[in-house]
């Protein structure tokens, strides 16, 4: 692949577990990101008949086959699945399984298996990135010493393995909460197979955890596979990160401050990423390959999909398309 | 609510726009849900032309017939009635010449208002309903300050109006909002004392008040006995001392903000930092044995059912009030 | 070549911590509303006469909002709604004592509109609601034809055509009676704008509609509707737009299974060599938990994805014919 | 006291309203939680009950149910009064028709008694089948399998003093007439109880009033709610879902009172009072905020129409 594409995830669209269900629905949300300038859109992993997109079981339930919905994406005029954001903690209702753990060496057969299936099917809806959470939150296991990296290490290359085999690359997603937040991504990665293991670089999260995403370019930039640009509201000053089920406490409900809302669509009022400086980090970084805008949630899908276009169009493409035609 | 004060509930809240509140169904929605909160009579706001057609009272008889169609319409939600109407003269509507720009504080439009005044009057008293209540004068960024000659010219306006008010039998409430050109304590006392205390009593409303700067408990005990009509709501937010006169407040402030990002100044009752000592102000209005209505209202603030329920919760866990 | 000169009217409402409003509640709201208009491709913008004073607040006038509208993508201001719905003493189209009035309010909007690009339409309703107005005999038409006759004249001196938008609850409505009112009003001074739904719900056929005025028309309201008025709900006192006891909700963007032949449409408009703005327009979109946002970004996605497919084969066709 | 009243409401846990990042339940914060309860109470509602997957977030965020409930009290509400067991049913380890997977369904009884024993219950309220295409054809094999399964469920609740009762989704395996009626014939008076749902009934074609007539002496309670929809052609074995997916219909559930609505509630209100029955009739007003929808107006209205309407049959 030459070049930077941009694609939308579509998990702003699903806030309770009963919504966004209904196929005129999910017609409308791709119709709204082909519109907004978008050529592709990243799914988030989903278990059980009210996760229609979440996972290749259900696609090929509702579409008839993984290529029913590559079809069905074509024809709201995207061209293809960017992407697939998988935790392997969340269960697995069609394969009638719990959390698995990278952690633990006995589930590491089955994180091989699930991402081999979610890889394969992504290929075959046009994408290039399988984005992993490659471990849980740092109030929710133990410290990560040497050895637990070394499992973790041992996990996702046996994973990018797998995928790669499909065309299709594991990127390790950090976010706010991990027990991977500060130091422990460069010793992680530092321990895999650059041609194994990559990095995803997700704005909102680096810097809602402190991290100042140009810095991880400059430093990774070799690493990078794929990128998400979502705007972060608030930072975790106080390391609230590290107290158990932050999942819920912290990014759900916001710490003892109450953050209303961690992240909203790039170019929000009041949004702490500099956009523009990390499109040009990544120019830098001769960065190719996807850029997935988000918003995470929204109060307002649409409207977020359609701010996010407005400031991929008038300001970051041009960035990107300048460096290009020079 | 079963009480010995007189409990009301306003629809502003629902009314937040041009095209909205307009179909029967919605609007019985609506006092289904202020019954169920447990109000039985409702306070209506003013508004213009063919999709205000349960504010404005030419309207709404052309609606529903007649006062008593009217009546029946409210009953089918088991609301019983009307406390009061709300009604802004220097508001243009179609039915006021076409879009008129009026003020009381302008003597030249003094008959025409007067003269505006009496559909009101005979929709108040038509329904049954206990007090017109009033804006007194237009916003105060529109105006140079009023000196005590300006002053009279607005009271003058409504000392007429008092006249046919209480001939018809109804009371008229002059209402202070934080925007209004009788702003401050001075002004708004001067403007009580150029009314007649037979015919024109005051329309407190908690949370304005507070926003202007001016204390309602401690109003409230200085001018028990003209104070005919209550609105309780609560706020948030006090003006810094000038922003009412920003040009077009209504909007720059009220909406954009007043520059402090402020995008919503009314709160239901309860609200987590409100201002309005709301248990104070009603258990000084018990002390009087105030005998007018209060009508509870949360002006413009989201979702209309939840504010109502929220508002019903504090009257009968908080305020102790029988549902 | 594409169609490049969509614009969009300004219907929109948005959530706002005072409840859903139109995005004039603040300038903060005002520019997201702009941008997502940019984002989606739209280069005209068309509003009604009362948010003008709004916006020239906001932006420093006027031509203000229009340098804004400008920084973000968008050719101009490219029309002007005005409208007396409801009739009134004071203000009634076809009560010839009113029309002093009335064109003094158009020209106060006009001078509103002074010092902006080029406002190219003065979109008006030439009636008020139907069963204010009604009987609609020859004589009230022309009544009618002579105000709009007159106010025609007094915008062409401000470079803009005043174009009429009959509503399917106004009281020119039926085929007989537009072509009553085209006869009665002069080409040069009175146009036609073509709102696809309302002609629809009448019962008129608005492809068929421009075909028989395409000399005459300046512009569209491309949107569409489910249903055809067959219950005379037109006439329902007081308001037969929102109070329809059949129909809860008249319009629906494009795209979305209605009635309109917009395809056709757009064939038609390419064969007759038409060059004006086309506009979007929403109204209500919010009903049945509708979003704004999102009816426009679909609709906008129907003339990119389907309408500039009709738009090509017409161009091909009109090549080979040539 | 003359104004004890035979019977009392209690609110199902459905619940949205919008936050700052989008829709959020009521669980979402302290904050949200407090809300909600004093919108329930404050239109008249004497109680609530909820759902067996909320007990983490009771353990997690208020200390366990019986600190949870000591919040519900403290805004005037009375307690909590039933539970909804809704369970993952999967033909390969949940479904009561297939023995093979009872000991599993039983466990997860078990287990499930002993997180609620803090509290007094009246009912757990069980879907008694599997998704109708994951059942079907339904044989009266499948049935009797069935009716064991939940005797055997009934005897281990009844040991921690709460009632196993049945409620009957109109896409599930059990939700005809006839099938509904063996069913009973083959379970267990003493362990095993009947909840009619008024509109998932109506939805599969079955008459609510006569169902509950029928069958009243082992009726436990009432999901009061709406609909405007009866179910046609594949709607209640759609795959993968019936409930939001079905093509015919996008909303299948209404608060009572509703324009249109299908359910007789006034002769199921008379149906209730001549049956005698005492206790509590549960509103429920599940996806209330589909196409434009709002649960606190839809709270509003339902419990207006429970005050206005049906306490006029009976109260």
């Amino acid at each position: 692949m030459n070049g930077i594409r941009w694609s939308y995830a579509i998990n702003q669209w699903k806030p309770q577990f009963d919504d966004f269900v209904r196929r005129e629905q999910h017609e409308r949300a791709l119709k709204t990101i082909s519109i907004a300038g978008f050529e592709g859109v990243e799914l988030t992993y989903g278990t059980g008949r009210w996760e229609p997109l979440g996972n290749p079981q259900q696609l090929a339930a509702n579409f008839g086959s993984v290529a029913g919905f590559r079809d069905f994406v074509r024809g709201c005029a995207l061209d293809a699945v960017s992407s697939w954001y998988w935790d392997p903690a969340e269960r697995s209702m069609e394969h009638l399984t719990g959390p698995l753990s990278p952690l633990a060496e006995a589930d590491v057969p089955a994180i091989v298996a699930r991402a081999t299936e979610l890889a394969e099917a992504l290929a075959a809806l046009g994408g290039s990135v399988l984005l992993v959470r490659p471990v849980g939150g740092a109030g929710d296991v133990e410290p990560l010493d040497d050895d637990a990296i070394g499992r973790l290490a041992a996990c996702w290359e046996a994973v990018g393995r797998a995928t790669s085999e499909h065309g299709v690359r594991t990127a390790l997603h950090v976010d706010f909460l991990s027990a991977l937040r500060r130091d422990h991504v460069p010793r992680l990665l530092d321990r895999t197979d650059p041609s194994l293991v990559g990095l995803a670089v997700d704005t909102g999260e680096l810097t809602a955890g402190g991290i100042d995403p140009v810095s991880v370019i400059e430093r990774s930039g070799d690493r990078v596979w794929h990128v998400q640009f979502k705007d972060a509201l608030a930072v975790d000053d106080a390391e609230e990160y590290l107290q158990p089920h932050a999942h819920w406490t912290v990014r759900v409900r916001g710490g003892a401050r109450e953050v209303p809302r961690w992240f909203a669509e790039p170019g929000v009022d009041g949004g702490l990423v500099d956009f523009a400086a990390v499109t040009r980090a990544l120019q830098a970084a001769d960065y190719d390959g996807w850029i997935v805008v988000e918003s995470d949630q929204s109060p307002h899908p649409a409207a977020s999909a359609l701010l996010a276009g407005y400031l991929v169009q008038r300001e970051l493409r041009p960035l990107v398309e300048g460096k290009e035609a020079a | 609510m079963k009480d010995t004060l007189r409990w009301a509930y306003a629809l502003n809240q629902w009314n937040v726009r041009l095209d909205v509140f307009v179909r029967h169904e919605d609007q019985q929605r609506a006092l289904k849900t202020v019954s169920a909160c447990g109000f039985d009579t409702i306070e209506l706001a003013s508004g213009t032309g063919r999709w205000d057609n349960i504010s404005r009272p030419e309207v709404i008889l052309l609606n529903h017939g007649s006062h008593q169609g009217f009546l029946d319409f409210l009953r089918r939600a088991q609301v019983r009635g009307v406390s009061s109407v709300f009604w802004d003269p220097q508001a243009p509507t179609e039915e006021e010449e076409g879009y008129a720009f009026r003020s009381t504080a302008n003597p030249a439009d003094a008959d025409a208002i007067v003269e505006w005044s009496k559909p009101f009057v005979d929709f108040v008293a038509g329904v049954g309903a206990d007090q017109l209540v009033v804006r007194p004068v237009g916003s105060a960024w529109m105006t140079p300050p009023l000196d005590a000659d300006g002053i009279k010219v607005v009271a003058d306006v409504w000392n007429r109006i008092g006249e046919r008010t209480a001939a018809a039998g109804i009371g008229l409430a002059l209402h202070y909002d934080c925007l209004g050109a009788v702003h401050t304590h001075a002004e708004l006392t001067g403007l009580l004392e150029a009314t007649d205390p037979a015919t024109v009593g005051f329309a407190l409303d908690t949370a304005e008040l507070t926003v202007g700067g001016i204390d309602p408990v401690a109003f409230y005990r200085e001018h028990a006995d003209r104070v005919t009509h209550v609105h309780l709501k609560d706020t948030r937010y006090a003006d810094t001392g000038e922003e009412y006169r920003m040009p077009g407040a209504e909007s720059t402030m009220l909406k954009g903000g007043a520059g402090r990002r402020i995008e919503r100044w009314f709160y239901e009752l309860g609200t987590e930092g409100g201002l309005v000592d709301v248990p104070g102000f009603v258990a000084a209005l018990r002390e009087h044995g105030y005998p007018g209505w209060v009508v509870v209202e949360s002006d413009h603030g989201g979702n209309p059912a939840e504010l109502a329920m929220l508002n019903s919760w504090y009257l009968q866990r908080v305020l102790g009030v029988a549902k | 070549m594409v169609w490049t000169k969509w614009s969009y009217m300004d219907h929109w409402v948005t959530e706002t911590p005072q409840g859903p409003q139109p995005p004039s509640f603040n300038r903060a709201y005002m520019d997201r509303y702009v941008k997502q208009l940019s984002a989606l491709g739209f280069t005209g913008f068309d509003t009604f006469f009362f948010y003008l004073p709004l916006y020239a607040g906001m932006y420093g006038g006027v031509p203000g909002f229009e340098r804004f509208l400008q920084d973000n993508g968008f050719d101009k201001i490219t029309g002007i709604f005005s409208a007396y719905p409801s009739a009134t003493r004071y203000t009634a189209p076809h009560v010839r004592e009113t029309h002093d009035r009335i064109v003094a309010d158009c020209e106060n909007t006009l001078r509103m509109c002074e010092g902006l690009t080029g406002v190219e339409n003065f979109i008006v309703m030439p009636t008020s609601t139907h069963h204010q107005t009604e009987p609609v005999t020859d004589d009230t038409i022309k009544v009618v034809a002579d105000l709009w006759n007159r106010v025609g004249a007094l915008t062409l001196q401000h470079g803009m055509k005043t174009t009429c938008h009959f509503e399917f609850w106004g009281a020119i409505r039926t085929r007989e009676q537009l072509d009553t009112f085209f006869r009665h009003t002069d080409p040069e001074l009175v146009f036609f704008f073509c709102d696809t739904a309302q002609h629809t719900i009448a019962g008129v056929d608005p492809v068929q509609m421009f075909r028989d005025y395409s000399d005459r028309c300046t512009g569209f309201h491309f949107k569409d509707t489910k249903n055809v008025d067959e219950h005379e709900a037109y006439r329902t006192p007081p308001d037969p737009e929102l109070m329809a006891p059949q129909v809860t909700r008249w319009f629906y963007e494009m795209g979305e299974g209605g009635l309109v032949d917009f395809p056709a449409l757009m064939k038609e408009i390419v064969a007759s060599g038409y060059d004006g703005w086309l506009t979007v327009e929403h109204d209500k979109a919010e009903l049945g938990g509708g979003s704004y946002a999102e009816a426009t970004a679909v609709a906008k996605w129907y003339i990119d994805n389907v309408l500039a497919e009709a738009e090509a084969e017409a161009r091909a066709e009109l090549e080979t014919a040539r | 006291m003359s104004d004890e009243r035979a019977i009392k409401w209690s609110y199902m846990d459905h619940w949205r309203s919008n936050g700052p990042a989008g829709p959020v339940d009521q669980w979402h914060s302290h904050r949200t939680m407090s809300a909600f309860l004093k919108q329930i109470k404050a239109v008249g509602f004497d109680a609530i009950d909820t759902f067996d997957f909320r007990i983490w977030q009771m353990y997690g965020d208020y200390g366990g149910p019986a600190k949870y409930q000591e919040m519900v009290q403290d805004h005037g509400l009375e307690r909590i009064v039933n539970t909804f067991h809704a369970a993952d049913y999967d033909v390969r380890n949940y479904a009561p028709h297939l023995p093979e997977t009872h000991e599993n369904i039983l466990e997860d009884f078990r287990v499930t008694m002993g997180r609620w024993s803090e509290i007094e219950l009246d009912n757990i309220i069980v879907m008694p089948a599997t998704l109708y295409y994951d059942m079907e054809p339904v044989t009266e094999d499948k049935l009797k399998y069935s009716a064991e399964c939940w005797n055997k469920v009934g005897e281990i609740t009844a040991g921690s003093g709460v009632r196993l009762t049945c409620h009957h989704e109109f896409f599930c395996g059990i939700q005809s007439e006839p099938d509904i009626d063996t069913f009973y014939s083959y379970t267990d008076p003493r362990y095993v109880s009947l909840f009619v749902d008024t509109a998932q009934h109506c939805i599969a074609g079955v008459d609510p009033v006569a169902l509950y007539d029928r069958h009243a002496h082992r009726v436990s309670g009432f999901h009061f709610k709406d609909t405007r929809n009866v179910a046609t052609g594949d709607d209640h074995r759609h795959r993968p879902d019936s409930e939001i997916m079905a093509p015919t219909t996008g909303k299948w559930f209404h608060e009572m009172g509703t324009d249109q609505g299908l359910v007789d509630f006034a002769a199921m209100m008379t149906a209730v009072r001549d049956n005698g029955y005492r206790g509590w009739i549960s509103v429920e007003h599940d996806k209330a905020n589909k196409e434009g929808g709002d649960y606190s107006e839809s709270t509003a209205i339902s419990r207006w129409y429970a005050k206005n309407v049906l306490e006029e049959i009976y109260r």
